[in-house]
Order: structure tokens, then C-alpha cells, then sequence
């Protein structure tokens, strides 16, 4: 059996494509300063070198940038295009929502539409429209998948799954993950869409997380371990589609729930979760829900600002504290 | 020239315009007496141009139509009796029901389909042209779309794409004046739209859209440069758009007196005198093929009378490949 | 004291933006086939012969639409803009999320948006991109109003508000609604956002519905009480702001709540309303939520396909059946 | 001619480019030294251009500026301290940490702001334009971009719409070659930016963005058209981005050496120069103003120094304004 190493996030994704375009020759890669930049966030370096025109810079056309992925997907190639900050979802809206989402519905699947859309979410300093988790809106559109890799295993084990996708995915990368370091198992690594991880067990409470809020819901779970409270965590790795069996079959065991999560709070995914106890857990909860997100409020520029909306590792565990009290 | 239309060609044109005219107000009767659904936006008066076009090019370029009428998919071979049980959603259409008379498809015919939002095919059809030349096929891509529906974001993004890319897409423009009430001089700050080429580096030509000689020579020639690999070209054609905006809009906008004193503009009557002046129509041929048409659309309403609705569970399905 | 008059729900829109228009010179109307044509819905009859250049045509350009009505209410105006179908607001998410919502927070409040955007929602037989109820879309992002008026009273009383308001509104109007008669009271009459109306008390359950649903809903419930079941529903009237206590208040009394809507399922207003119920109400419940929805699938051209996705008058019913069983 | 720079602008033209020039290296000096966040897009090289054109308009024009530095607001006479702030995320700035140096807005000055994704200056420009034109105002709406901005759809559906409805809008492109990493020549259909105007109805001028006297006069010919009613211009400059994109970028897309050869086009000395032809600058002179404008700057980083940084409270606050 292979070992693991070492890889950052941001490593993770180009291996996932370098390997990917090695395998298919119809996998192309484009965007904003994708090419000869390697994109904004530096994580795509070498591959315009090995893969020559199949990876190339666009202009500053959002809508184009998507609506040509649809179209490229129809006529057989597997497209992975770029939008360099997650908010710019909502400049190709229409792509993203009835191009991507329901060409093939309407004209009766046709078409079979393979491409993947990247795009750096949350993070901060960018200021209000470069900073946000568009999440719950994509998570509502029938006809996208939609991945939110955590770790560097699961980046490239996503991406790589993505790639393979009859279906468009939305891809979101987590800014202030890139950096960040994992095992990535050698060899053929595919993740599967749809099956959520437990990242840490416990009976307390189930917390739900993905990206850099479960990063900080991990590090409150260690300060709540220290005094006895063992919560389990669970990582969603796709929003759509959505493992429910997972999260109820915990919330099962624990009793209640804890979403923490990086959009607006009113209909964030958290709602969902909320709603989805509420019909098919009923009978074994016993506590309230619990939703710390973004208290509807735009994300502000200044750091400070911003780690004033976003929950923090102190915020997880008052809420632990308070429910399981 | 080789740009000029054969006979063979001419008389299929001839043949499919008719087709096309003589079916939609067919459409329309059925629409209008509620057998029907009402979803067609009447084509009468621009099918001439949109199957002269259609001649021009390959029958496998891909081909992302506009709204207008059913010129389009004649053109390309398609069965009447599919196009009605798209519009009636029965079974035997082309998409179940889900789409209708608006997302129409066959992908054997290059009939890739349509978006729904307006500009939509601009950046989808950019996608499948830039497939293309990565493949180093040599079709040509071509979308068609209305004079209103230019002034979407989405012809820029698409176009400058196109252009800088040196992509093999047909930018073909149906202008008709008119979006809906809104008459072009309204809402577009130009009269014509091919003077939008310059700004993307492409050529961009006007065409007399009730000229369908000009109209295929326009367009055999835009294509010949496209497959040559020498980047897209913005095509504009005239046309008169003879009905309201869909079956039963009351055209307040407009007088009928507009309207007609623009019917000299027909492609119809005019193709036919000169289809008998080249000696390939006189009155006898003329009378067969429209009994040949009026059967051949009986047999196609026939059809679709018998045939059922698509099932309910059908709305569940293809909404994802796996 | 006035009485009231018998209006179209259509007819009530005409006249709230006639005497908004009348009342404040600032107030503008302008979209897709508004001025001449008087709205594809045909409903803005005569506002252009009465109010000459502020009621114009636009290009059929969404981005611009919606954007201008952020500069024009910048600059001092209080432009009506019409997005011909609620679709479109994919169309311009762009500006609706990001300038809309955010433009005043990101200049810190220096600029009021008194703008309204209005949209037909729902419906049959347009198909995929014709169709669509956008509220959850619109109502997860901070910065937007969101009315979804369900009578002729409300509709009238409802713009007037969103008109003389300082922020943007997305104002849905149902396109089946439009035909619909209603009393509507005489004289100035103003809707108050944010006010849930109670349209027909009960206590063995909570419904939450509106607009078509609405209608489908109270049909339903005539047939429940037939049967000696008396459903309380519940009309949220604008979804932001969210009227929450009057929906806590109701379940509390009732112990169980079904929400109908004609939007997505998953991450729909139900979401939304079930998580608010397990975080604030869960020591009441005594019964599961229910949610009646589209099945997480774009909406169909066909009429019968459409019906088939759409919670239908024995839907309701039969939930209502097995909830209170 | 009334079009030319009188010697008072040249002056004062001059002080705001050295101010630009020289806040801007202190700016990047504190964020390289960590005290500053790195978010200012360098505009070493355009401050020039953007001066002279606002210049040439009148200080109650409403302006949407670009993301490329700090000439805007400069030469609308915004206090350092208060564009200091705003990158810092102190109080005293113009947004409170909401928009940092993204979103800087001071209406009294005419300066409405800036839209984070690219283009939105356009659409929301546009309506403050179809205001002030209901309004029969004669101001004139002046929206900066880069000619990377121009290939967003908002460009198009503006542009379009400002041409057909005449608004009083001046587009005024600062077309530096670049799109962060992405040469014009790669995503750009046509050289010069200018030439997509015709396809607008509004007449398109190129200038070259290093000659000063030349931007003033184009741009003063070019408000005055507008102000007198017919219609919108696209002005197009030709400048150099002497920086990286941001601070800090390390440009592996072009070398050092193209950007040391293109700095010969750097309008600051060449403006000097015809400052000193025309008598109006000498070596004393400029000392004198070059330690007064450190002075001001020594001043401006005391002062944000001393300021604290906003409230927490201040996150939650102006999402709606009722
Ligand atoms: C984005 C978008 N906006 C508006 C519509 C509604 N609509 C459908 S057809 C039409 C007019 C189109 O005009 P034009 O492009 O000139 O084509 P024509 O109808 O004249 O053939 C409009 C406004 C739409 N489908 N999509
Ligand atoms: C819609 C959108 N796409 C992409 C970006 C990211 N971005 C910011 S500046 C920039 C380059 C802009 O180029 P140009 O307009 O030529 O201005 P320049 O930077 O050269 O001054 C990009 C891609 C953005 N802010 N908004
Ligand atoms: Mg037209
Ligand atoms: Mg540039």
C-alpha cells in the first residue's frame, strides 16, 4: 500500500489538475491570470508550461468565463474555469443558475455538461465583495454539484472527482487554506461527492463545519475536550450533493446540533440543517439548534471588522458550552 | 460564383420557407382556437432570411437559434410532427416537455438548443467555438439572435472573446427593429448593429434580410473566412418582423398600416418571382408543393393529436447525468 | 371612515405606482416594454401618457437596469425598474447583491438607495428561466428588501412602502396573481413591512405560505375545516425584514408548523423557517416541520409537468392530514 | 484657446501629481514594512492623467473612480489623513473600515465611490447620469476603468444605453496594456479601446496619457460636448503601469527591464519640464514644494498614527439606512 505526503492546499489542487490533464486530454484551464500569473493566489504554477494552449488567460468577462464552460462541456471537453474571488458567482448568476443549472433539464439531457467552476471564498481584507462564502445560494439551485474542500486530501481528491463530473461543479477554494499543510495519500486519489466525514467523534453535541470554520470549530473541540466535552465534527465535503444520513445519524446519537459557518445567517446552510432535524430528527433532539454565521451583515474590509462578524474560536465554545451546559 | 445559391438550393429554400410559413399559421390557428399553448413567438417574415442562412452553411455547424419562429429548425431537417409535440408536450418531441417550443434540440442535426434568458447562446456558443479550435475542427458556430437582444452584456463578453481568440463563430443578427414594443431607435444608439464588429476586431456586414440570394452569399462568404481560420465575423440581416411579438399580442405599439406597407418586403413573393423568372417555378409546381405542404403538416397535427402527454415523472428526470 | 374598492391585484400595483408618482416628483418607472406597451403583463396602462419621461423603455440590458437604479437613487431619485420575469434577478445578480446590498455598507452609509426593483415570479408554462420564485435567493443576502404581496390590498399598500423607502426593494409580483380581485381601502393606504398577517386563525397547526400558495393553502384549509381541522396561516407579507415573532407566537400556540412554497426545497424560505423554530421555539413543538416545495428541480415548460412539481390544494391537505393525524 | 491648461491648473496640476507621486511611495513603504495593509493598487505613472482630466471637469462632476491609486481623490482635494485611515481601518477615513481603500466616498466632493467587482462604476454611473439628465442638470458623470474593465458586459449595456438616451457621461479609459498579469493583447479584441464607441453613437478619442496639456484639452473638449447635450464620449488615454498590480506583486509576467524602458513615457518629469520651459518651475521651486509636500505626508501618518482603529460596533452598522 502507498504512503501520504505532505502538501498544501494549494499543492493539492494543482496536483489534482496536472494529473487530470495529464489523463484527459479534453480537461482545459482558463480564467483570469490563470496562465502565465498561475492564478491570483499563486497555486497554478507549471501548468501553462506542461499543458501549453489548453491552459489560458480570458479577458474580465465573468459571464463568458462561465457561459463558455457550458459550452465547451457540450461539445465534449471537460473545462475547469476560474473566478478568482467566490463573489464573482453573482456576476455570472445567469451562467451559473440557468445556463449551468438547467440547459441540460431543458432540453431534456441533451447534453451531458462536465465542467468544474473554481472560486476563492471567504477570507479577508478584500472587503465586501471579495470576501464572501456563496454557499447557501448555490446550495438552493437544482443542478449543481457543489464542493468545499477543508483539506489538502480532500482539495485534490474533490477536484479530481469534479473533473470526472458528467455534471458542472462549482469549487470552492478557501482563501486562507492555501497555505495550509496535509497528507495527501500517494497514488490515484478521487474523494467521493456526497459522503460527509466525521473529523472528530464525541456524544456531547454535533457541530457542523467545513473550510476555515472547522478549522476553528477543531480548536475549540480541543479546549472543550480538556474539560471533558467530546463533540463530534462533522465535515459536510459537499453542500450538493448533501449527505443528510450523516449529520442525522450523529444528531441521532448527540442530541443536538451546532452549525458554524462563514456566509449570512439567515437561510445560510445552517437553515437547512435546521430544517432537516427538525423533520427527520424530531424525536431525538433535545436541545435547540444552534447557528453562529455571519449576522447578516455585509463583510467589512478591515480585519478587525471582519473578525467581528465572523464566529471565532471563543464563540464555538461559549455556544458548546451553553447548549450542552 | 461559389457564393451564389444553386438551384438545387434555391428550390430547397423555396420549399422550406413555405414549409415554414404555411406551418406556422397553422400554429397559430391552434393556438389561437386553445389546442395549443400559446409559447411561440411567430417567425413570419424572417424564416427566408434565417433558412437562406442555413443553406449557406454546413449542416453540421453548430447552431444556437433565436426565439423567432421555426425557420430555424426547418431549415436543419427537423420533423414538423417533433416541433408540435415540443409545443404541446406530448411524447415524440424533442425534450419531453421540459422546454417546450423554446429549447427545441437535436444534437444530430447541430440543433444545440437555446437559452432562455436572452444572450445566453453568445457565451454558449463562445464555448463551443473555442472547442472547436482547440480540436482544429473546421465548423462554424453560429448564433442568431435579435437586435434587442445585442445590447446584453453577454454579446460583449462573448464577441471581444471571439474576436481576440480569432474564434470560428457567426454572429448573425436578425434585426427587425424591434424588441418586443420597443422599437430599436429606442433603446440601441445605433441603427446598425454590425457597426459593433469594429469594437472586436471582426468584420461586420449588412445584408438585405428579404434579399435571400444576398443573404446566402453574405453568409457562404462569412463562413468561408471563418473556416479559414481567420476569426469570427458579426452578420446583420433586415428584417421585417410581420407579426406581434408572440400569438395574440395586441400590438399596441405599432398600426397595422405600418405593418403591411412593410409586407413589400416579403422575402416570400419576391423569391418566388424570381425562382420563376430563373424558370424553376410556374403556378402548376407551385400549387403541388403547397398541397404536398398542407399534407404534410395534416399528418404532423394528425400525429400529435394521438399522441399523449409526457408522463408526470418525467419533470423529475435529467436534471443531473449521474 | 373610507371604505374600499375592488380591485385586480394588477390594477392595485398601477394605482400604487400612479399616486407614488404623483405624490414625489423623484419617482421614476422604467424597464423592459414599461412605457408604451404599459408592462408585458400589460398592468401599467396610461402611466406613460400621465407621467411623459419618467416612465421610459430600456434596452434590454439587465445589469444596467438594476445599476442604474442604484446611481439614479444615489443621486437623489427613487427609481421603479422592472425585471420583466423574477428570473432575470440572476441576470443581474451582480447588481443586486453587490451594489444593491452592499453599496451603502461598503461607502459606510454615505449614499441612501431608495430603489425598487419589481419582478414577476411564478407562473406556468414559460419554462426554466420564466418561472422562477427567487425569495430565497434574494432573502439570504443583507442590504435587500424583499415584499412578496399576496392580494390587491397588500399589493398596493406594499409598494407604496417600498417606494417611499430608503433602501432597495425587490418587490415580487405573482403572475398569477395579477388578474385577481380584492377589496383594496380606499384613500392613502401604506402596508407596513416586516407585519406577517394572520389570514385565517386555527390551532391545530401553523401554515406558513404566500402568493399562489397562498391560495392554495387557504383552499386547502377550507376543505381541512370542513372536517373540523382549523389550520392557522400565516402570510409573512415581506420575507425582509422577516416577521419571526408572529410565526414563533402562532407555532407556540399550535405546536407544529408546515411551510408552502413554490421555490426550490432545499435552502427555500422553509429552511429558513425551521431553523428559526428549532432555535426558538423548540420546547412547543410537539409535531415535525413539513415543507411542501418544488423537489430541488428547475421548473418545467409543460403545465402538467409544472403541476406535478408544484404543491398542489391536496398536497396541503393530505401534509395537513398527516401532521395533525 | 479655451481648451488649454491657464498656468494656475498647471500648477496646481503639478503639486497634486508630485503629492500623488510621493504619498503613494510613503504608502507603500509603511505596507512593505508591515504597518498598512497591502491593498492600495499602485498608480505610479497614471496619477498624472487622472489629475489632469479631473482637472479639466468641474469639482461638483460626480466621479466613479478606478482601483488604480490615489489621484482621484487627490485631485479632488481629499486629505491624505482621510485616505490614510481608510487603508488603515481607523476612524477618521471616509468609510470606517468598511470599504478601505476600495470604497473611499466623499459626496461633498462629488466622489461617489467605486464598485468592488469591476464594471459596476458603469451601470450605476450611468443612472446617476440619467438623473442629473431628468433633472436638467448640466453636470457631467465621469466613470474611470482600465481597459480590462471595458470587456465586462456592464461596459456594453452602459455604453449602449448613455449613447441611446444622450446622457451626459464621459468613460474615460486609462488603458495601461494590462489586466493584472493579462496582456490587452491577449484578452483584448482591439487595440485601441476607443474604437468601440462608434458602435455606441458616441464619438471615441484617443490621447496619449503621458502629455498632460493633451489630456486636459480632450477631456475639456469632451465634457463640453456633453454638457451642451449630445451625448456620452469614450476618451481613451494611453498610460503605463509602472507597478505590479498590487503591492508586493512580484510581475513574473513581464521583466523590470520593459517597464525601466516604457518609464521614459513618465509624465512627471516631462510635465516638469514644460513647467520649467514656460517658466513656471525652477530647482528652488521645486525643493520648496517637494519638502512642503513631506511635510504634509509626515503630517498625515502622525496623525493616522494617533488614530484608533474603529469600533467593533461600527461592522454591524449602515447595512440599510431604516
Ligand atoms: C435576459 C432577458 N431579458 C428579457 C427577455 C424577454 N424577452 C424575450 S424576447 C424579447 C425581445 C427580443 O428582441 P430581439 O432580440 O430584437 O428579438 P425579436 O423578438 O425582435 O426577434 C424580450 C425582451 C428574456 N427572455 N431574457
Ligand atoms: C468582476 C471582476 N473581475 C475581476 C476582478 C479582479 N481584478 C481587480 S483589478 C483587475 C485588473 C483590471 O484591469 P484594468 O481594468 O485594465 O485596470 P488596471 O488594473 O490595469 O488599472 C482584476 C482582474 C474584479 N475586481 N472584478
Ligand atoms: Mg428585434
Ligand atoms: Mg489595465
Amino acid at each position: 500500500m502507498s504512503g501520504t505526503r505532505s502538501l498544501s492546499y494549494g499543492e493539492a489542487i494543482r496536483e489534482a489538475l496536472a494529473e487530470e490533464m495529464r489523463r484527459d486530454p479534453g480537461v482545459i484551464l482558463y480564467g483570469e491570470d490563470v496562465a502565465v500569473y498561475g492564478g491570483i493566489f499563486r497555486v497554478l504554477a507549471g501548468l501553462r508550461e506542461e499543458f501549453g494552449e489548453r491552459v489560458f488567460d480570458t479577458p474580465i468577462s465573468e459571464n463568458l468565463i462561465v457561459g463558455a464552460a457550458v459550452g465547451a462541456a457540450m461539445a465534449g471537453l471537460r473545462p475547469v474555469a476560474e473566478l478568482q474571488f467566490a463573489d464573482f458567482v453573482y456576476c455570472a448568476a445567469d451562467e451559473i443558475v440557468l445556463k449551468c443549472g438547467t440547459w441540460r433539464y431543458a432540453h431534456d439531457g441533451a447534453f451531458r455538461l462536465p465542467l468544474v467552476i473554481r472560486a476563492a471564498s471567504g477570507g479577508y481584507g478584500f472587503g465586501p465583495e471579495h470576501s464572501q462564502c456563496p454557499e447557501a445560494f448555490l446550495m438552493h439551485q437544482p443542478g449543481i454539484r457543489l464542493a468545499v474542500p477543508s483539506t489538502p486530501d480532500d482539495a485534490k481528491g474533490l477536484l479530481k472527482t469534479a473533473i470526472r463530473s458528467d455534471d458542472p461543479v462549482v469549487f470552492l477554494e478557501h482563501k486562507l487554506l492555501y497555505g495550509v499543510k496535509g497528507e495527501v495519500p500517494d497514488g490515484e486519489h478521487l474523494t467521493s461527492f456526497g459522503r460527509a466525514r466525521v473529523r472528530r467523534s464525541g456524544d456531547a453535541l454535533t457541530i457542523v463545519a467545513w473550510q476555515d470554520m472547522l478549522r476553528r470549530v477543531l480548536a475549540a473541540a480541543e479546549r472543550l475536550a480538556a474539560d471533558g466535552i467530546e463533540v463530534e465534527v462533522i465535515d459536510p465535503v459537499t453542500l450538493n450533493p448533501f449527505d443528510r444520513e450523516t449529520i442525522l445519524g450523529s444528531v441521532r446519537r448527540t442530541g443536538g446540533c451546532l452549525v458554524v459557518e462563514e456566509a449570512y445567517r439567515t437561510l445560510g446552510v445552517g437553515a437547512e440543517i435546521g430544517a432537516l432535524l427538525m423533520e427527520q430528527a424530531f424525536g431525538d433532539l433535545d436541545k435547540p439548534l444552534r447557528r453562529l454565521a455571519i449576522p447578516d451583515v455585509p463583510v467589512p474590509t478591515a480585519q478587525h471588522l471582519v473578525e467581528a462578524l465572523v464566529p471565532s474560536v471563543d464563540d464555538v465554545v461559549r455556544a458548546v458550552r451553553e447548549l450542552v451546559g | 460564383m461559389s457564393d451564389a445559391m444553386d438551384d438545387a438550393t434555391r428550390l430547397e429554400v423555396h420549399r422550406k420557407m413555405l414549409l415554414a410559413r404555411r406551418f406556422e399559421e397553422r400554429v397559430r390557428r391552434l393556438a389561437m382556437a386553445g389546442e395549443l399553448p400559446a409559447t411561440l413567438h411567430p417567425g413570419e417574415g424572417q424564416e427566408g432570411c434565417q433558412i437562406a442562412a442555413l443553406a449557406a452553411l454546413r449542416p453540421d455547424d453548430p447552431m444556437l437559434y433565436g426565439h423567432r419562429g421555426v425557420g430555424y429548425w426547418i431549415a436543419r431537417g427537423l420533423p414538423l410532427e417533433r416541433i408540435l409535440c415540443d409545443i404541446a408536450g406530448k411524447e415524440g418531441g424533442t425534450n419531453r416537455g421540459k422546454g417546450g417550443v423554446m429549447h427545441v434540440v437535436d444534437p444530430g442535426r447541430a440543433i444545440l438548443g437555446e437559452s432562455g434568458t436572452l444572450g445566453g447562446n453568445f457565451v454558449v456558443g463562445a464555448g463551443v467555438a473555442l472547442a472547436e479550435r482547440l480540436r482544429r475542427g473546421d465548423r462554424v458556430v453560429v448564433m442568431f439572435f435579435g437586435d434587442g437582444t445585442s445590447n446584453r452584456g453577454q454579446f460583449h463578453e462573448a464577441a471581444n472573446f471571439a474576436g481576440a481568440r480569432k474564434l470560428p463563430c457567426l454572429f448573425f443578427c436578425e434585426n427587425n427593429g424591434w424588441a418586443v414594443s420597443v422599437p430599436a431607435s429606442e433603446s440601441t444608439a445605433v441603427r446598425d448593429i454590425a457597426s459593433r464588429a469594429a469594437g472586436y476586431g471582426m468584420p461586420g456586414v449588412v445584408v438585405d434580410g428579404s434579399d435571400l440570394e444576398a443573404v446566402y452569399r453574405a453568409t457562404a462568404r462569412a463562413a468561408d473566412r471563418i473556416r479559414r481560420g481567420e476569426g469570427p465575423v458579426l452578420l446583420e440581416a433586415k428584417v421585417v418582423r410581420f407579426l406581434g411579438h408572440f400569438v395574440g399580442d395586441p400590438e399596441p405599439y405599432r398600426t397595422r398600416e405600418s405593418v403591411e406597407a412593410e409586407r413589400a418586403r416579403d422575402p416570400l413573393p419576391r423569391f418566388q418571382r424570381e425562382l420563376r423568372a430563373r424558370g424553376l417555378l410556374d403556378d402548376a409546381r407551385l400549387a403541388g408543393l403547397e398541397s404536398e405542404i398542407t399534407t404534410e403538416i395534416d399528418r404532423a397535427v394528425e400525429h400529435v393529436r394521438r399522441q399523449p402527454l409526457v408522463a408526470a415523472a418525467t419533470a423529475f428526470e435529467s436534471v443531473y447525468a449521474s
